[in-house]
């Protein structure tokens, strides 16, 4: 297994190749852009087969992979941000349909005002489209979690579209080493799609119909199925993945010295790394502090949040996103799963590092540090810039 | 109590959530739909006025004329919503709408 | 404005709170549709379909070919169909009233739309004033006036005919 | 059998849910005549969609791909890499979408397709308005017909802006072929459908397609209306190969087009003058494609 | 105050004429299509004085909305389900651009497969883009809403868009007789657009700049505050409209007979109706039930919803969608926001009426006997069509 | 002052973000010049998002409203409908897009201002490439060009397909005015600008705009190269009026098409044979033009 | 330690939540940015060869050249990132790249 | 290819975790730049910016005129300048070492870019192999070789000479 100094988006790439994907349809944006450009000279090159749709926009990129997946293509496309918006009405349609297209999304600010720095609320709010959602930490996760993303949406028991996300130029741009496997592994791993049951040429058959009152609720019900099969589905493809490669993640919401610790942050994306070092850097201080990754956003690990709940007293939620009129989308869904337990730790949510804002060692800092103190708001900005004086409105 | 084509499926054995298809894959012949509830005017052919011409066959939109192994043409009358194409085509006036 | 509307607007016209609405295929011209009227003396209490009407009005006696008409009508409710002859032996459990009218025959006479498409809706709207009461041949006519956008005199007439003509089956026939 | 004139083969189920006399079904009939049992059919919203019937059932002998509104061209796209890189080269993927479905929120879609080569054909029939919804005007509703959205009333008389001319938008993207058809003239509509199957590359269709409800007029009429408009050359029989214009049906002389006009409800409240207005720029359409044909 | 029988489409037509918009853009869909045919005729005979736009998309429909706005413009529109999922970028827009845009929603189904019945997938989904949401249960409380919803919308303390929703057929196509208010009383309650501070013909200004890591945080909380502010001046709001026309519709959660309720269900939109007959039905049999109503969900009532449980053991929250991965959305703001009360009632969540299955009072009664009793599943989906027999995987 | 041959009235400021040489701040100081302060820009995403300068400063005296991507033909009609409905009516309101924002993702919202014949002013500057992104292909990339999509490598030699023809499609909605204007040509290009302002409706203008890293020269030649573009006929410089084209600048001999594609990078693999085809093909366009300024 | 243009607004007032506008409306000019950073060769105007034709007033990209009281053109040296444009279309070669 | 991804493959190649990224601004080609790169013989264990640096390389020294390059660099840090003077008096409070070296000269004569667009990349990394000792120049070459596109000699060659020739101020002069 060679080992490559590759960005985030390589390792889209990469995984996207390895994966033997037939048909690629993307539209470029920043900060996505260099995933389809490699995937565009592999194909050139000849290195990888397959069909590299140029779409005129995102909304055409996510409509074409659908309908090739319908057909019993192993389909991949990438976008961010606003590429992402675009293609709402298709990730719903995505699910519906049943397609199990993979997805990159590098984790982009929405406008306006324009950004193109790392904020979550693009993906976070596509969580009612039914789709799988798993949010990166590093190169190396991003392209295993990507391999293990097209075996998952495909899987018989699943078939669901899913998305890999990655920080905007945290993951992105950012190059380190990188395991990649070859492709003997990743033939092994992940074998040519299953294609029975889809349109065939030839049938009269019919995907999408005009359903009544009497039986659509009935294939909602197929598809929340679907998603609760895919958390127990992902167990076993990780464990797969572990035998071949060696590497693990950690399931949907792997822990960090969780075990005694007084008070837990929970992350998604790269905030995740630093944060690490500073239970480290608290741990030596003696303050008992720990980390829990939010690996899968969807399924939500409802399970795996209340394990860890159990044995904690404080549990801070680092939202990277925010749903006006609520509350950070993560915290909100930590909060509801907890709901019925009887050990209930106290919960707080962090919203920072929005369009771009550099989540600093000493920003995460102040977070453990309020989690210990249990004082500040249920939900706290706490790297806002503000004055002191009276807020003026209007 | 809704008693139009759209109920259609009612005649088949998607029922309950386990008969369904996992994907909203359709597979059953659309013409299991009788269309004829929708017509108030039936093409009646009088084949001594016909001339095999076809025409009515040709324009028909529900493909509610059939061809017997003689040649003629013949209503099938599930199927005929009795637009009255076939009558107004036919050149030499083979057709007649009559009220049901 | 189909016959449920221009009803729940008579009803209104009286005083009354109806609500109307139209199960909604996708409709096609042509295809068979279904729409419900409920009226009451205070805000209606529910928003659903309903399954057990007290009065069915059939607006083309060729569905009675295909679609038991009286499922869930209540057994001594009230079912009104446009035909131009006594329409029998329906549904051997149903122990309401039927009345007949030919509201196509009154349209037409009326020239209300076409031979294959007879605009039948406010014939049919007399007919049921006179057979069940619910509300009054004036305030049918109102509704008429008011909301019809075309052809009130011959709407009005029409309805007006109809329930002068509407024919209740006088005994049950089994 | 006896001797026909179209192929015999139905594609086409009955069964299905159009308005009595509709046009659309027409066209999707003899585009699977002429394409065979190798169609692939992807199906935007749009009046087929409900044609078509409800789950579970299907009007057609062949595969449909439901797909958003606005992506037809994408979708079809997206067949035909599957199928090429599946090594179904057989297949035929076919995009069949409505007008509005085409020229206004699929067009972008549609363009896509065009400029990226993908080698489909495309088939707009043409109902000229929205009609699953219940008759609201599309860019392709013509000068002066009455629509939902086009009251004729004290300040409005009908749609105030021409038809989007999709014909030319679609030739302005060099396609492979394009050409009108018209129900009225199936022989003519098979050759072309035929045709395309010879041809690699983007290949557009625009069908016209009568709306016995759409347009008010009754139901047994759709013929004669599709014959009229051509014979008026409100809608010219012409194709495109290659950037070459072709008219596939020259007339002698055309036809009034008040006759085409006065067949239908949606255009009864013109006055004289505002049928002479439509007259002349039928006039000029028709010279101009004349003079197309020379440009070569 | 004249007295009508209109739909509820003809409702939203009524306050958007009556708000006297200068700028409808809209493009049509089954079920809202009478909403913008009604708009159209007031134009076209001269009644209403506006410009109205024909697009060609609803992303298109919202942009216009949104740049006529920035010029100063009331500004309405209207769509359901695949429109508004097309929307989805613009969406996000509006609220980043402040744009306070006023939009009648038909809750529709979402495709595949294809329908046009009741269902609140399509808003809910919208619920992390930045949009006040009313939910409404009758035609006049669409009128009322959607008139109250301009003047909230344009507050100088708000400046945010808001939509107000109807069920598909149940009120879009349902007539029922509804007060309109004259034209006067609305002019009072409803003042001509303040526009200072927006863009103006030749001023060097720009509205929606590239942001840099350094402020965008800012501008995002600015939108938050706005959304909490909303909440109280809706309360001024409605007061206002309560004096001048005699209604009230009981603020973002209304509630009926809850106050010595063993077990409350909360629900959205028209189920309230027939709940509410459900109720009175079940306690002339001695079962003390009671209803609230989610009215406003964005933002979310979180202090009504602790109010309420405070003196309620049970609640069952009714979700006409489902977030799949996760549970219904309303269900799991409830849970959140009742996460850290003291009292804490038993939740329950049940998922029905999706793609216009009738909801009816067999099965909402159902609902408050499981509710009472207590018994199965945290997430129930009560009227699903099963066979006993189990289920086939696959 | 001295004698300009341009307004002397500046719109746009120092201080913008542009790469050294980039002709789109020209496109855009000259459009500004001939509408003068009446205008509101409205700025889907395209260079000139950055190039405007970020928040809280700008590079226009005048308003620009950011609107989404493919939307901008949009927001002019919202803009328009705004100021009518508000009595602005001297507002000039110009949509301001690169060529993907145009005709690729921005076509349909442009086909749809065109369409409902919004009365405002739609600049298309033409870097032929999505520039703001890097480098990529977009539908009006000509054939053989490189970028990052369309790769130069042993499979790939540059785009494969031609470049899309915006003003045909353009011309098929049959707009009030569409013109050709090239920065290397100020005067011609300040003429059709202001000629905008004289006529009601829909208006578009496709503006040439070289751009030195995406098309590979040295800044200093932005200038040379515009003028080579429609010397050697590559961009012809045309105005289209209630359907009548006019050629505004009519070459003795056009020079050889090789000429300009040898002074960028991003042609520079191109074979002698690969230039003579495309030199064919720009013959071909031309000779096209030209019969069409004879159709009238 | 982010030294390019786009930091220009650090220069600006525009520092806390509180000093921003309710909506993101930029009003500051952006001619508060300096891009002389950008440049590497710096256009020299030998006025005794220049004829005051403008041309490469005309074709600045960055707006870099004014025309003083005399008429003379002068590189706004705050502003010019030093393309050579100018330099190159002054027919008369009047300008000169010069590296700073 | 920017200096800072070849000087992330250099480290690697000799064993070390690199972590390399720019700071995007919108970048437009001749805007300054900044890219970040952290070193360690263990994975990273933070992803933010990198405020308080050990080394600085500035790749256009007219970028010092407007922008104080050592703001945040370590007190006994390294500053290394693209330039063919040596560049003093930028930061009284700067203690640390500085070098320069002619990365533009050395990329011009090896025909690395234009005139007005040299590409100084490799031959910094040359020089800051040499001054530092982070990397080694076998490691660069390596680098150079694997992961440049063009002219790979050429860039070789320029690291090589760079390395040579870089010069350290041999005193902090204030
Ligand atoms: C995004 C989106 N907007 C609107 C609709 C509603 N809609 C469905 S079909 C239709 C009209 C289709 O018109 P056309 O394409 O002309 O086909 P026709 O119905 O006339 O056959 C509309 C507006 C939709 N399904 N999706
Ligand atoms: C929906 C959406 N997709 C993609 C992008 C990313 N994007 C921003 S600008 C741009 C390219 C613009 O190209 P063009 O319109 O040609 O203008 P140019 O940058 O060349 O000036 C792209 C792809 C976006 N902002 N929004
Ligand atoms: S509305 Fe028109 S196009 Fe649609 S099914 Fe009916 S006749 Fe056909
Ligand atoms: S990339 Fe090209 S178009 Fe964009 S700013 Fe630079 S020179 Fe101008
Ligand atoms: S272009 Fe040359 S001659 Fe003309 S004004 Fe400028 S410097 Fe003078
Ligand atoms: S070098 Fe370029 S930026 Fe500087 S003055 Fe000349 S044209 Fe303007």
């Amino acid at each position: 297994m060679p080992r490559m100094v590759l960005s985030g988006n390589y390792a889209q790439s990469y995984a996207a190749k390895l994966a033997r994907v037939h048909v690629i349809a993307a539209y470029p944006i920043t900060p996505q852009t260099a995933i389809v450009e490699k995937l565009g000279e592999f194909v050139a090159s000849g290195e990888l087969s397959a069909q590299f749709i140029k779409v005129e926009s995102e909304h055409s990129a996510l409509q074409a992979c659908i309908s090739a997946a319908a057909l019993g293509a192993r389909t991949y496309t990438a976008t961010s941000s606003q590429g992402l918006l675009l293609m709402h009405e298709l990730l719903h349609w995505a699910s519906g349909a049943r397609a199990p297209v993979v997805m990159g999304v590098v984790n982009r600010a929405v406008a306006p005002p324009w950004s193109i720095f790392t904020d979550h609320t693009d993906t976070v709010a596509q969580r009612d489209t039914g789709w799988i959602q798993f949010y990166a930490e590093s190169n190396q996760e991003v392209l295993d979690t990507t391999l293990m993303a097209f075996r998952l949406a495909e899987h018989p028991d699943v078939l669901l579209p899913a998305m890999v996300t990655e920080d905007a130029f945290y993951l992105s741009h950012t190059v380190e080493p990188v395991d990649v496997p070859t492709q003997d592994e990743v033939d092994e791993f992940l074998p040519r799609r299953d294609v029975r049951g889809l349109i065939r040429p030839g049938a009269g058959v019919r995907l999408g119909s005009f359903t009544m009152p009497d039986l659509y609720e009935e294939f909602r019900h197929k598809i929340a199925r679907a998603m609760e099969r895919s958390a127990e589905v992902f167990f076993e493809i990780e464990d797969d993945y572990h035998r071949l490669t060696g590497r693990h993640h950690g399931g949907p919401l792997p822990t960090y010295r969780v075990d005694d610790a007084d008070a837990v942050l929970m992350t998604m994306g790269t905030a995740t790394t630093t944060a690490r070092s500073v239970v480290d850097a608290l741990r030596t201080r003696g303050n008992r502090v720990g980390l829990a990754k939010l690996r899968a956003f969807r399924p939500f690990p409802v399970k795996e949040v209340r394990q860890l709940a159990a044995t904690v007293d404080r549990i801070g939620v680092l939202d990277r996103s925010f749903t006006f009129g609520a509350a950070g989308a993560a915290f909100t869904e930590v909060a509801a799963a907890l709901y019925p337990e009887t050990h209930r730790p106290a919960l707080k949510n962090f919203v920072a590092g929005l369009g771009g804002r550099d989540l600093t060692p000493k920003v995460l800092e102040g977070m453990f540090k309020a989690l210990l103190k249990g004082d500040g708001p249920e939900v706290d900005w706490p790297d806002l810039k503000r004055r002191a004086e009276v807020v003026r409105h209007g | 109590m809704s008693p139009h084509g759209h109920d259609a499926h009612k005649a088949t054995a998607y029922i309950t959530e386990q008969d369904l298809p996992e994907r909203p894959l359709a597979t059953v012949p659309s013409d299991v739909i009788k269309t004829a509830s929708w017509r108030t005017f039936l093409p009646v052919i009088h084949l001594e006025a016909c001339t095999k011409c076809y025409v009515c066959w040709k324009f028909c939109p529900d493909v509610a004329i059939g061809i017997d192994e003689a040649g003629w043409p013949v209503v099938r009358l599930d199927y005929c919503k009795g637009c009255g194409i076939c009558a107004e085509e036919c050149k030499p006036r083979a057709i007649d709408m009559v009220k049901e | 404005m189909i016959a449920s509307e221009l009803l729940a607007q008579a009803a209104f016209i009286e005083g009354k709170h109806p609500q109307s609405f139209p199960f909604f295929g996708v409709e096609r011209r042509g295809a068979p549709v279904t729409a419900f009227t409920r009226i009451a003396d205070a805000p209606i209490p529910v928003r659903t379909s309903i399954t057990e009407p007290d009065i069915v009005v059939v607006l083309d006696a060729s569905l009675m070919r295909t679609i038991r008409v009286t499922a869930g009508l209540k057994k001594h409710g009230v079912l009104l169909v446009n035909s131009d002859h006594p329409v029998v032996g329906i549904d051997k459990r149903f122990e309401g009233r039927t009345a007949t009218v030919d509201a196509t025959g009154i349209a037409l006479t009326q020239g209300l739309g076409t031979k294959s498409m007879p605009i039948v809706n406010t014939a049919i709207l007399g007919a049921l004033a006179r057979v069940t009461g619910i509300v009054s041949l004036d305030a049918v006519v109102e509704a008429i006036v008011k909301f019809v956008p075309a052809k009130i005199e011959a709407n009005a007439e029409a309805a007006k005919v109809a329930y002068r003509e509407v024919q209740e089956l006088q005994a049950v026939i089994h | 059998m006896a001797r026909l004139t179209i192929p015999a083969e139905e594609y086409m189920r009955s069964g299905h849910s159009a308005c009595p006399g509709c046009a659309a079904t027409l066209v999707m009939r003899y585009v699977l005549k002429g394409l065979g049992p190798n169609a692939i059919v992807t199906l935007p919203a749009c009046c087929w969609t409900v044609i078509g019937t409800p789950f579970p059932t299907t009007a057609l002998n062949v595969p449909i791909l439901d797909c958003a509104f606005e992506a037809t061209g994408a979708s079809v796209s997206g067949l035909r890499a599957a199928a090429d890189a599946l090594g179904l080269a057989d297949v035929i993927v076919v995009g069949f979408a409505g007008d509005g479905g085409t020229a206004d929120i699929g067009l972008q879609a549609l363009s896509g397709m065009l400029e990226r080569g993908t080698d489909a054909l495309y088939v707009m029939y043409d109902n000229e308005a929205y009609m699953n919804t219940g008759v609201q005007r599309s860019g392709a509703t013509p000068l002066g017909a009455w629509t939902t959205t086009t009251p004729v009333d004290a300040t409005s008389r009908g749609k105030g802006e021409g038809k989007k001319d999709v014909m030319a938008i679609v030739a302005a993207h060099r396609p492979a072929y394009a050409a009108t058809v018209n129900v009225a003239f199936p022989e003519d509509f098979l050759k072309r459908v035929e045709k395309t199957k010879t041809i690699r590359g983007p290949k557009f269709l625009h069908a016209f397609s009568p709306c016995p409800p759409g347009w008010r007029y009754p139901p047994e009429k759709t013929i004669a209306i599709g014959r009229l408009a051509t014979d008026t050359n409100s809608f010219p029989l012409y194709e495109i190969e290659g950037g070459k214009y072709r008219i596939t049906r020259k007339l002698g002389r055309a036809r009034p087009v008040a006759e085409y006009l006065k067949a239908q409800g949606r255009f009864s409240h013109l006055t004289d003058a505002e049928i002479a207005a439509i007259q002349s720029e039928v006039d000029g359409r028709w010279a101009r494609l004349l003079a197309l044909e020379t440009l070569g």
